[in-house]
């Protein structure tokens, strides 16, 4: 197979990657809140916002790109008014596609760390609370810290997830080259194209390598972040 | 009941190919089981061996490439059935442009884009690729496509405001609610648009040459022509 | 008055309630084991809400169900060595033990360290310290968080004897010379005697 | 809009659950060993292993819907060898599908439980041990309840991905009516008639409602399973 | 000999050490916090593999680095109350005591929730129990096991004077009727020289 790289497949593969940090990078904090709320709250619509929260991951990615196109379209609620007010516009940029990989990625990353957040021992948030601590500093410097193995596990499933992304990204905001053209779409579009093989393997080890490099990041920080804490006496 | 004949024909001819089934099961025949998806999908799963009886192309490479792989039946490829290229506009945008050479198709983008199905993959945006450049406007708008991964998405797009204008393939415009038809590029422009229906090796049913031949039929043909396609 | 406690609780089925008025600097509580004590501790501490009753340390009313008064545990200063330590996991010893300190403390770190005899295990996760060890870096993280009271739930348990005879000498210094209210549980009637100027027995209920 | 449902709706619906209940219980256990395989032990290839099982996330649905078909179709490695030795083949049955469906659910799977197994402390396995109890009724006892919840949002997420699987069932198993027409299919179809979108929100709609329920369903398991456990004298 | 242990283990920078060959019914191991007792205990269960010696009792090799003997955990049938007790959080209390239950038993589950007090918790999850309430529960499982021999760290510690008693009274029982070695850990010399017929104190090292 040739594995040398055209400036074009550069181009691509920088999108890829600027678009999927950038989801995870807005999505992280948005799912941590969601995480948060749907672990430690109780309210009367939880079950509803948590099947919001699943929505993207049920519904068909091509439906969720037509959804996001009626809600941020020229014309459509959200869109109309981000042009009106901000002159900002999602359609057919990078924005739109990190936007998209940031929706589908939602899903999983508000389960990886519900899941570590409930599993913090509430013993030790009282025991800081009788030290002093403030809900903020509580949270800070124990509720993040413990739950930092879903963090990870939700920052790498997001990546995951975003740098596969193809049904939602190109019905939102179809495939522009050198600005919305990430990975999946140059593999779908080599996909249409009888014997294209070969760049459809080379655009697939590509993302896999690029997976494959987070996953490695995401192993090492989370080793470091938890080192110590698990070593019993064994 | 006796299941009919296994037909894997391109998504585009969804409305087409399931009001001939019926109408082929009126006559008696047990109904023929239809399969929609993209072109390519289909070649490749009958490269791998899928058990079908019939494949319904929309595009002439796709079906060469399985006959290159062996896959069909000698003797039983046939195009079925044409189709029209045309621009199209949201119903609610007033476009003047008559479609002709070095139309102005730049300035009636202004700063939005063209939507097509993808001009180096998809075969609506390969033959809308060579109609623009047949009409010397290529280099004009070669920037300002927005590439859909097939017509219908193309169509979305101009169906949501996305684009002010898109191409597409008549029989998706003739029905689709939000957009009006701003013009036909002229038959000329692009290399003729051809859907091949092919039998395949692996078949087995008794009742796939029969059907096959009733598409050709003019009965059959017909009902195409219902549904907006030409004659090949 | 230093105490004024009046608590009642309904807890699986039973009822935990005190009630105590004492000038005393130390409280010892004893009773047999389940009667309510580290409960009642956590009343004090704001950590389990009473029914109904007050709790007032040192003239500082901390609750009050008759007013509405309940103030949040940050705000309560309590030094509270609790009975399951609760030593922060994911911070090394000395984390742990500047994690409430205040720039208001009476006692110094350095003589807190040489008292327990943790100087040693600064460096240390918590996970890798032994039973009594962790007990005692409990101990020094509540008596480092410049506390207005002490809540200590036996302290002693799992320390060896020649370190319990300098934490008990801690102890009494807290009691004498930075004169903290102490609210202390232990089943030692010894350790009570000897520090205690009330014994408070929870009975059996 | 209108909501009653034809025969071919319900048989639609039938097989998505159909064919997302299988796949969801056939993966269940090989993505519990695989999770704790990673969570457990260490071994030179565990990053393969990792990045193996992330690797239906990465590469978009349509490229691992392609790789199926290499796989099992009739001259593929084990397709040949499935239709030589059983007589079985996956291409266009519903079973394809719901290889599809697993394979695209496994690596949501894997990571819930993965976390849930990491947070399961080991003590209460020597402690067991002590107890004279052997592996299998350590695990079985100890390891396996306390990793429920993860078990449980991997079930529920796996179920969530499978319902809305369609890129890689369709480039793999087709649309076959009644066979491997599945809610994101039908979906997919009704997109391409013009004006279906009545029917596209229908199916849609139905998508979410069976997500609804299967979340409803996991949510009070997990409850049930971890009721008592959690709760500390607050 | 009932006891027979020679272990020698590096942990953190410092070795714990133990030589003890003894025909005591019940060894009491005392020695400063942070010596290495729990680590022995370890050892002896098969939980911490020493860098070498052996582990005999009651003339069972369990384990043997020159020989290359080291019998899992699960098949040295030693009745372990952890100094962290470690219920199993999931399992009411009466399923944590029947956890380890083996048919041949020699203390009936009646005798032992009687002497503990623990009879009227049996429904209860772990996390609802008192400090002193999960440490019965904890040696209850430890008896309840059928053991050849108990290793228990601090059995006392947490529970109230009244029980105290009774529990002695358990374990003199279970020293002289069921003859099963014990290896016994506390900071407490009484009970140490109440119950011991030997008392090994481990040196700070
Ligand atoms: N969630 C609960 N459900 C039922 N009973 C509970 C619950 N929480 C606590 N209890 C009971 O409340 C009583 C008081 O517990 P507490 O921990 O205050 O006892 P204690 O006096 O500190 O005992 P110890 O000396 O053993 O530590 C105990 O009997 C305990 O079992
Ligand atoms: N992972 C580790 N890293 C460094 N030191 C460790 C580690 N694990 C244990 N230790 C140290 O080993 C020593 C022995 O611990 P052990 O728990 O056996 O003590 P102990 O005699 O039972 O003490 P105590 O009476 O306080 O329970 C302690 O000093 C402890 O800090
Ligand atoms: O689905 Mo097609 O192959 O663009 O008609
Ligand atoms: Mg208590
Ligand atoms: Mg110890």
């Amino acid at each position: 197979m040739d594995f040398s790289l055209s400036p074009q497949d550069w181009t691509v593969i920088g999108l890829s990657l600027k678009v999927s940090l950038v989801a995870v990078a807005t999505m992280l904090p948005i799912a941590f809140a969601l995480a948060w709320i749907l672990a430690r709250w109780r309210f009367p619509g939880k079950l509803l916002l948590d099947a919001l929260v699943h929505l993207p991951l049920v519904v068909p990615p091509v439906v969720t790109g037509w959804l996001l196109l009626l809600l941020f379209g020229i014309n459509g609620p959200i869109g109309s008014r981000l042009d009106q007010w901000f002159g900002v516009t999602l359609l057919f940029r990078w924005t739109g596609a990190a936007l998209a990989a940031a929706i589908m990625a939602m899903p999983l990353m508000v389960r990886a760390m519900r899941l570590s957040i409930e599993s913090v021992d509430l013993r030790l948030e009282q025991a800081a609370q009788t030290l002093g601590a403030s809900p903020l500093r509580r949270f800070l410097s124990i509720s993040l810290p413990l739950s930092l193995p879903g963090i990870f596990a939700g920052a790498m499933l997001g990546f995951a997830r975003s740098i596969g992304e193809f049904g939602a990204t190109i019905t939102f905001v179809s495939d522009i080259p050198g600005e919305t053209r990430t990975l999946p779409i140059a593999i779908y579009a080599a996909l249409q194209v009888p014997g294209a093989e070969a760049a459809v393997s080379r655009f697939a080890i590509i993302s896999v390598l690029l997976s494959l490099g987070a996953l490695l990041i995401s192993e090492i920080l989370a080793r470091r972040a938890t080192r110590g804490r698990m070593s019993y006496v064994l | 009941q006796e299941r009919g004949p296994l037909l894997l024909a391109a998504a585009s001819m969804q409305e087409a190919m399931t009001a001939a089934a019926d109408a082929w099961a009126a006559r008696g025949h047990p109904r023929p089981v239809l399969s929609f998806a993209g072109s390519s999908a289909l070649a490749r799963q009958i490269r791998a061996g899928a058990p079908a009886d019939l494949f319904l192309s929309a595009d002439e490479d796709w079906m060469d490439d399985v006959e290159k792989a062996g896959f069909v039946m000698r003797g039983t490829r046939a195009d079925l059935a044409g189709n029209r290229l045309v621009l199209v506009r949201p119903a609610n945008r007033r476009v003047s442009l008559r479609i002709g050479r070095n139309m102005p198709i730049a300035r009636a983008l202004g700063r939005g884009r063209l939507a097509m199905a993808n001009p180096d993959s998809v075969p609506a945006g390969k033959y809308g690729k060579a109609a623009l450049t047949a009409l010397g406007v290529w280099p004009s708008v070669a920037g300002k496509i927005a590439r859909a991964d097939n017509v219908r998405a193309a169509l979305a797009l101009v169906e949501r405001g996305a684009t002010p204008l898109g191409i597409v393939y008549a029989t998706d415009a003739r029905a689709g609610n939000g957009v009006a038809i701003v013009g036909a590029f002229p038959p000329g422009s692009h290399p003729p648009i051809r859907y091949p229906l092919a039998r395949l090796t692996g078949s087995r049913h008794r009742d796939a040459e029969g059907f096959r031949r009733f598409l050709l039929s003019s009965a059959g043909r017909a009902i195409l022509a219902r549904y907006g396609f030409s004659a090949p | 008055m230093s105490f004024d406690l009046r608590l009642r609780r309904r807890l699986g089925g039973r009822t935990i309630a005190l009630d105590c008025v004492a000038d005393a600097r130390l409280i010892a509580l004893i009773g047999p084991s389940g009667v309510g004590k580290t409960s009642i501790l956590n009343m004090v501490a704001g950590l389990l809400r009473p029914d109904e009753g007050h709790v007032r340390i040192g003239g500082d009313t901390l609750f009050d169900s008759a007013s509405g008064i309940d103030r949040p545990a940050e705000d309560r200063h309590a030094g509270y060595l609790f009975q399951d330590l609760r030593l922060f996991p994911h911070m090394r010893v000395d984390r742990n033990l500047r994690y409430g300190r205040r720039p208001d403390g009476a006692l110094s770190e350095d003589d807190v360290l040489a008292f327990l005899g943790i100087g040693h295990l600064l460096h240390r996760m918590p996970s890798t310290l032994s039973g009594g060890e962790a007990q005692r870096v409990a101990i020094g993280r509540a008596l480092l968080s410049a506390p207005r009271f002490l809540l200590m739930d036996e302290p002693l348990s799992g320390v060896d004897r020649a370190r319990r005879e300098e934490i008990l000498r801690l102890i009494e210094r807290v009691r004498d010379e930075l004169r903290l209210p102490i609210l202390y549980v232990t089943h030692d009637l010894h350790e009570a005697e000897r520090l205690a100027d009330r014994i408070v027995e929870m009975p059996d209920g």
